[in-house]
């Protein structure tokens, strides 16, 4: 009974609720600079349903993360319950540390009503001192590039590519990267439904995936340690979120030394230059709002320092243009995106209805386990039929 | 074998060694022991697996293969403080040990009371009142998940130890009191009623004469409430998720997290840590273990 | 020699019928409404808490299951039997329901099987205790720990594929648990291994408790061991074994942690038995009420089970008369 | 000490009826022992004046007191049960005490009490054992003590001798008995052995479906039993009876034909059929033991006999009717043997053959023809 | 039909040995009865013999072949339990038929057996009851029956009446009695109660601490005891004991100088300790019954009595010893009632003090006397 007090006790503090549990330490060390606590609350599926009820419940809670995308509109935003941050943001544009851009994906209607917990963008990490091994220099400009130099690494006895299904969600991933290297409108058509999974893009997307691996490029889809995989030197390419440089480093990587990263090229050279972001929101509460406390927690969160701090200790990119670069690769990344002018697409995961989401993955996530075009077109009909049905209701 | 055979009664030397004292084991009897001891070796694989892998790096681990031995026994220490600190087992384990010791606890002493309202006491509808206690473990415990988890919500009293308590202590009830009803229904009856005689009223008698003659069952099923509610994974995950608040078995799930670095080697030390205390509960009472399944 | 004068027996019921005449009646009343009120007393705690925690939820549920609750939107509009013909037209929820049945009568039949063989032999035996530990032991592991070990025994460089390539010298890539035809077989070997131990235990206690008069007269009336056990110590066990049948079926039902945490890398995890599908559409999906509905059947399926365990438990106790 | 009296008692279980209009007197100090088949009503009788069942109707008085809405534990009594019912969990010492406890009194004075029961029962030495490490009769002896610590002031035994073997019984029979004598507490007590309420009972009651059939002196119902049921109960090897009719005032059976004793029963009606009593010490064997001086004389075959060492029991079989004979003295009887008896007419009981009621001319005629 | 032979049989459980070099004949057709206190071995003798235990040491033969190997089905032996051990889930006919399914008979062969054996033990009426459903009588009835339709050259009961009441008791020894004396078949029936013994056997086997010790005819063992146990073992109520010495031909103890018939003892030396044992029934009140001829008096005061209906117990103390006497008739006798005795004295046993061994001069003489 001793440890419920306790609880009451830090009640009065600005709590902050999120479900990144490997995040926490990094958390609290902002927190510790502006007045809030961290509280990680896991698995996702339980946040989810534990944000959600205390919404139905009037007790939302003050400060807490959440996922961009469709479920960020309609499960948040649209409760009401979510304050609007457009003075924040307003302030953070004019003293010129946030482009205008980068509220972009925290916007309804016109209104902005999240802060970036990170803003990330998905690339190939690659693995130089294996690239070298193979005697590889340099990093592949086109897809045939790319896919010379996996050639290259299988014949140099070096798996080219990461991939696992870890934890059973990681289906999309590739699907989504090769979708945009495709075609970009074809893949943001999948979100809203103009884009059918019957589509032959799609179709095509399978067909290239499904040679990569009918050629050895991947790795087991069943290994259950990506990061330890890919650090320990079980494959030469990696994709993943800019975040993953903090875990990787962790992991025994060193970047420049073993670690680097590249914008995965387009297949054909007139598609535009783009890439896949996320941006985890940051939110509180209209309820919060009116908490001084609460709001100075936020400001701080996103200034300089505040940002400073989290750069520094997590190796995230909240957007804050003032913080120094977590890392090297993420300005490397950057600057191709404004060399590039590189489109930003939001990640298939918070781009599909949220009813659509885990079907839809592990349907993927079976053509990994069993890469044949025979298990391809089994689920792009399984896709198809469970996207054209809630389209169907949905219009 | 002693050659000669002395009666423990009368100290007397038997002439001769008897035949049946140490009957050698038959020929089938041998086999189905060899079978039973292939089995039993068997069945201890995968402790093998957990006690070697305990001892591995997660480089070991990853690349010497699931069937070399760990090279050194170091690295447990090491593993330890990394389960340790990556799942704050500390505070973890505090709280399980709050939520199986008074859950378990108030749920046995409860159910001890209403079995001994239920067969020593005189009332209509005994089946009924027994049948509303049981009720509750017929259904599976998905049943409860969605309205305890908006109930809790509702109630504010979601990840809160208290709330974690109050469902353990309800859970746990009505096992007990199935085992503890049949257990109070084959004690004579006389014997509360000799008490009654004595001068002793009915608190008295549940407290004095019938609880101390539970005392075995008591026990067992106390402890077999405690190891269930120490492995109680989905409610702890669906009522209880906030690090202060948090059980073991639901600590353990950040290993299960995305993007973890930790290798299989930290989960399964972590795994081992948890599972010392019912482990440990159970090899030293056994018997006490074994005497609660008795329904 | 009838003894019996009509002046001495006077029939019961007329006997009755003359004490409730107001002047006799509710002489012990008093006592029975004193008697009353401690037994509730005492079954109160018990009572308010399982009515509260446990039985008020079920009703909630089953509320629930009617509704539209789904993501706080349609909060609780009345939507009859719409979760229930979605349910049956879902073919989620037929693979589902066919695996539950799959993975129930696997789980069913083998622990306690194999639980019969094992009760039976180790009775007797030298370190008979040693051996039921050593079999019992992964029981009072969490469910959880047992996954996670498995999981790591199952893995394609795992401690499985490790042992055949050991054993064939070819080398072996199965993926236990991420292949349709292999998965659910090795779960249930997971589970055998950590369930039999109770199975065990219990039909032991049941064994214990069958009087070993009848078995010695049927030694002596000709029986062979064979005969002794067919005809005396299975029918006596058969009452045990309808218990044990029940509880094995009502676990298997409800068991999730094991699927759940073995099938974390398998595309149809969520389908592997009702439980995890329920799980999967209230707390990954958030469709509360249909997830409610699922809740609902597997409740009716326990409630025919326990029923028709009780029907059969009074004809199995009507075999003793 | 008080007495204890049931007036019209009656308890209804459910649709069935256990005890049907009971009333008893018993006397400060009296021993009573209730004694009848199974099912007949004596432990219910028994728990009722105990306060362990409600009493439906009628009225129970201890002490003169209206008991019937007392709790247990205000009665002032103390029960020994058929299981001694003895707390597994508590020493014996702690047993004794604990009613003592339970009514507040101080250590020493229970100490005192205790020493004393320990003393008069010779427990001294088991103390501080537990009661599954007693013999039965040692656990029968605590149970006792455990009634007498409290100085009650009614005793209440319900079979508390039948868990013991035949040798451990008779002996504690003789322990009770003198307890009893010693204290001289109101004793009521059950049983189903027709021995043990004619060897310890100062009052006997035989009771029949929840009725009282006959009560009395040991001495009175044994030789005056009221109807054919008493008769038959009480006396081992149980009383022979042969169906007749009479005839000319005499009785008739086949085979047999025997004048009354003038006075010892009622005027009976020529052609009313009757039954005969005679127990088995009056149907004596020529030529062993004391030859009855008014008998009647019969020869019959021995189907079976039993040697009971100071005696031997006789099975015959004369005329279609099985009779038991019993012979002073040992002496091997060969089966089939043919022998000549005497039956004493002196002795013999009449009844009813519809209502089994006796025919006696009063009660005592036939106890004072045998004193 | 078979003779048994035990020879020198041993039976060792743990360190600890429950029957020692027991040796016995049972001739074919016997009724034995082994009868001794809780304990003595007898259980595990009769078990030895079923095959149901193993056998430490020593032969067993039934029928002349050496059975210890032999396991219990191939041994035509048939067994009564104390607890009936019916088979619960089988009705009455399927219980009687098992057997003689198991061994392999035809429908119509079995059901002739079974509606035989049913016959002679009036079960026909309960064919289709499961044994939950019947009394205890019924039930002991299907025990036996059980065992007959076998048709067994060897019937073996353990204490198959002791879960009876008194009454049933006595009624199915008679019945077992009867059936033996139809069926003829070798049977050994295993009892703590002597009256059970002394009425059912032809010889009574006497055992204590896992030997025998004595075995003979009911009547040998009753009148000519081998020693003090089994004096004070068989009779009830038992053997009265008196210590005292011999002191010029005499028996001489406090209070009391009897002089010792002739012939009937061994020769005594003067000053030896010996017991005197004399039966109840030997110790006469004066007045009642049969004055004995050769007898020593005596004045003891009443401490109690049981009054049996045709007899009454006197328990007497004289000189510090508790006596009991048996009265023929019934008699009412006040406590502390002043009474005189004559102690029979051609009817004495005497023992060795010391081993407790009879000293008799011939175990015929008493026998002979008493006949
Ligand atoms: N709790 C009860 N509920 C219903 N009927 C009962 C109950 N207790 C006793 N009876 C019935 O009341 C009658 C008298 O029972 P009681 O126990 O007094 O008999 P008893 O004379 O003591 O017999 P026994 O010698 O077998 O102990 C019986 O017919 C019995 O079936
Ligand atoms: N299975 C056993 N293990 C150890 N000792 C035993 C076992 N069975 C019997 N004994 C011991 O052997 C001795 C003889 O036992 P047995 O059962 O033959 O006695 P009994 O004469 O039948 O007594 P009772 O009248 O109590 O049935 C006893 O001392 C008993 O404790
Ligand atoms: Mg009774
Ligand atoms: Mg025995």
């Amino acid at each position: 009974l001793g440890a419920m007090s306790a609880i009451t006790a830090i009640a009065d503090e600005v709590i902050l609720t999120h479900d990144k549990a490997f995040y926490s330490t990094f958390l609290q060390a902002v927190g510790d600079v502006c007045g809030f606590k961290e509280q990680a609350y896991t698995p996702p599926e339980q946040f989810k349903a534990f944000v959600q009820s205390s919404i139905a419940s009037g007790q939302t809670p003050e400060m807490f993360t959440w996922w961009s995308g469709a479920t960020f509109r309609d499960e948040m935003v649209a409760t009401g319950q979510i304050a609007q941050l457009d003075d924040l943001w307003a302030e953070l544009i004019a003293n010129g540390s946030f482009t205008a851009a980068s509220a972009d994906p925290f916007t309804v209607d016109g209104h902005k009503y999240a802060l970036p917990l990170a803003f990330n963008k998905w690339v190939m990490f690659y693995n130089p001192t294996l690239f070298a091994k193979a005697g590889i220099t340099g990093e592949p400009k086109t897809w045939d590039e790319m896919m010379a130099d996996a050639d290259t690494l299988k014949a140099a006895g070096i798996t080219p590519f990461v991939a696992t299904n870890q934890d059973g969600w990681r289906g999309f991933i590739w699907f989504e990267e090769i979708m945009i290297r495709l075609s970009p409108e074809k893949y943001l058509g999948l979100f809203d439904g103009t884009t059918s999974y019957s589509d032959p893009v799609v179709h095509q997307a399978f067909q290239m995936w499904s040679d990569m691996y009918a050629k050895g490029y991947f790795s087991d889809p069943r290994s259950n340690q990506e990061v330890v995989d890919f650090a320990g030197g079980g494959g030469a390419m990696n994709l993943m979120g800019d975040w993953a440089v903090g875990l990787l480093t962790q992991a025994g990587m060193e970047v420049g030394k073993t670690l680097d990263a590249f914008v995965v090229p387009n297949v054909s050279a007139d598609t535009p230059a783009g890439m896949i972001y996320e941006a985890s929101p940051l939110m509180i509460s209209v309820e919060a709002a009116k908490n001084p406390a609460v709001m100075d927690a936020m400001r701080c969160w996103a200034s300089d320092e505040g940002a400073t701090v989290w750069a520094n200790t997590s190796g995230l990119f909240m957007g804050n243009l003032n913080a120094p670069a977590p890392n090297a690769i993420v300005p490397k990344i950057n600057k191709f995106s404004i060399d590039n002018n590189a489109a930003l697409y939001s990640r298939w995961w918070e781009g599909v209805p949220a009813d659509l989401q885990g079907d839809s993955v592990a349907a993927f996530a079976s053509f990994m386990l069993n890469p044949t075009m025979e298990q391809a077109d089994k689920v792009i009909a399984q896709v198809t039929g469970l996207h054209d049905a809630y389209w169907a209701e949905h219009k | 074998m002693a050659a000669k055979f002395i009666d423990d009664q009368t100290g007397e030397v038997l002439p001769f060694v008897p035949k049946d004292l140490m009957p050698l084991l038959s020929r089938r009897s041998w086999a189905i022991l060899i079978l039973a001891g292939i089995c039993a070796v068997l069945w201890l694989v995968p402790f093998w697996y957990l006690g070697i892998s305990v001892f591995k790096t997660t480089e070991e681990y990853t690349f010497s293969g699931p069937l070399g031995l760990p090279s050194s026994l170091r690295p447990l220490w090491g593993n330890m403080i990394e389960a340790w600190t990556a799942a704050d087992m500390g505070s973890a384990f505090l709280n399980s040990a709050i939520y199986g010791v008074v859950g378990a606890g108030l749920a046995v002493f409860f159910a001890a009371m209403a079995a001994y309202a239920l067969t020593r006491l005189h009332f209509r509808g005994r089946g009924f009142w027994f049948m509303l206690i049981f009720l509750g473990t017929i259904f599976p415990f998905q049943m409860f998940l969605i309205p305890l988890f908006f109930g809790y919500s509702k109630l504010g009293i979601i990840n809160t130890q208290a709330g974690m308590i109050l469902l353990y202590v309800a859970i746990a009830i009505p096992f007990p009191t199935l085992v503890l009803k049949n257990h109070m229904a084959q004690m004579s009856i006389e014997m509360d009623e000799a008490a009654r005689i004595d001068g002793a009223g009915e608190f008295r008698v549940f407290w004095s004469i019938i609880l101390p003659n539970c005392a075995g069952s008591l026990v067992a099923l106390f402890l077999l409430q405690f190891t269930w509610i120490w492995n109680d994974l989905l409610f702890s995950m669906v009522l209880g998720n906030r690090p202060e608040i948090r059980s073991v078995m639901n600590a353990l799930q950040v290993f299960q997290g995305n993007y973890t670095s930790t290798g299989p080697n930290v989960a399964l030390t972590a795994s081992l840590l948890a599972s010392v205390p019912p482990v440990l509960a159970f090899v030293f009472l056994r018997r006490h273990f074994m005497e609660g399944l008795k329904v | 020699m009838t003894l019996q004068t009509t002046a001495l027996s006077e029939d019961d019921t007329a006997i009755i019928a003359r004490l409730k005449r107001p002047s006799f009646a509710g002489i012990d009343r008093v006592q029975r409404r004193r008697q009353f009120w401690i037994a509730m007393l005492f079954l109160a705690p018990a009572v308010i808490l399982t009515t509260f925690v446990l039985l008020a939820p079920i009703l909630f549920n089953v509320w629930l299951s009617f509704t539209k609750w789904k993501k706080f939107t349609g909060l609780d509009q009345f939507a009859g039997l719409a979760n229930y013909t979605n349910l049956l037209n879902n073919p989620q929820f037929g693979e589902a329901s066919t695996n539950a049945v799959i993975w129930v009568t696997a789980s069913l039949v083998l622990p306690v099987g194999l639980g019969l063989i094992f009760a039976l032999s180790l009775r007797g035996l030298p370190f008979e205790n040693t051996l039921k530990t050593i079999i019992f032991l992964p029981r009072v592991i969490a469910p959880t720990s047992i996954g996670v070990i498995w999981f790591y025994v199952y893995a394609p460089k795992g401690l499985l594929n490790a042992g055949i390539e050991a054993v064939s010298g070819a080398p072996v890539d199965i993926g236990w648990l991420y292949q349709d035809n292999t998965i659910m077989a090795s779960i249930v070997v997971t589970y055998l291994w950590q369930n039999v131990g109770l199975v065990m235990v219990l039909l032991l206690l049941g064994l214990a408790a069958i009087p070993k008069d009848p078995i010695e007269a049927a030694r002596m009336d000709g029986a062979t061991p064979w005969q002794v056990f067919v005809h005396i110590v299975l029918p006596l066990l058969l009452p045990t074994l309808l218990v044990v049948s029940m509880l094995s079926i009502i676990a298997g039902f409800g068991a999730f942690d094991l699927l759940w945490v073995m099938g974390l890398g398998y595309p149809g995890r969520r389908t592997l038995s009702l439980s995890v599908y329920m799980y999967f559409e209230g707390f990954s999906k958030g469709s509360w009420a249909y997830a409610a509905a699922i809740a609902v059947v597997l409740g009716a399926i326990t409630l025919v089970v326990t029923w028709a365990q009780a029907w059969l438990q009074v004809r199995a106790d009507g075999l003793k008369g | 000490m008080a007495t204890v009296t049931l007036s019209d008692i009656y308890k209804v279980y459910g649709g069935h009826v256990g005890v049907r209009g009971l009333s008893l007197d018993v006397p400060d100090g009296a021993f009573v022992v209730l004694v009848g088949p199974s099912g007949c009503g004596k432990s219910t009788t028994l728990r009722m004046i105990a306060g362990l069942e409600t009493i439906s109707h009628g009225e129970l008085r201890i002490g003169g007191v209206l008991a019937n809405d007392l709790p247990s534990r205000d009665r002032r009594t103390a029960m020994v049960f058929q299981s001694y019912a003895l707390y597994p969990h508590m020493t014996v010492r702690k047993n004794l005490a604990f009613s003592l406890r339970m009514a507040g009194m101080t250590k020493a004075q229970i100490d005192a009490r205790v020493d004393e029961a320990a003393r008069i029962l010779e427990l001294e030495p088991y103390m501080d054992r537990k009661p599954a490490n007693l013999s039965g009769g040692q656990r029968q002896r605590v149970a006792m003590g455990r009634a007498i610590v409290r100085e009650p002031e009614v005793f209440l035994f319900d079979e508390p001798l039948s868990n013991l073997d035949a040798k451990l019984r008779s002996q504690m029979r003789l322990e009770i008995k003198r307890l009893q004598h010693r204290l001289k507490v109101t004793t009521i007590y059950v049983t189903h052995d027709q021995i043990e309420a004619m060897t310890l009972a100062d009052i006997v009651v035989v009771m029949k479906d929840g009725r009282i059939a006959q009560q009395g002196t040991p001495f009175e119902i044994f030789t005056s039993p009221a109807n054919q049921f008493v008769a038959g109960f009480i006396g081992s090897p149980p009383m022979n009876f042969i169906a007749g009719q009479i005839q000319n005032g005499q009785f008739v059976a086949p085979g047999l034909t025997m004048s009354l004793p003038q006075g010892r029963f009622v005027a009976l009606h020529d052609g009313s059929a009757v039954t005969l009593g005679v127990r088995p010490e009056d149907i004596v064997p020529e030529g062993h033991g004391v030859r009855p001086v008014n008998g009647v004389e019969f020869h019959a075959e021995i189907d079976l006999t039993e040697m009971l060492g100071n005696e031997t029991l006789l099975f015959l079989r004369y005329q279609d009717t099985a009779l038991t004979a019993r012979m002073q003295q040992p002496r091997a009887v060969e089966d089939k043997e043919e022998m000549s008896f005497r039956l004493n007419v002196d002795r013999v009981h009449l009844f009813d053959a519809q209502t089994g009621a006796t025919l006696a001319s009063s009660p005592a005629t036939l106890s004072h023809a045998l004193a």
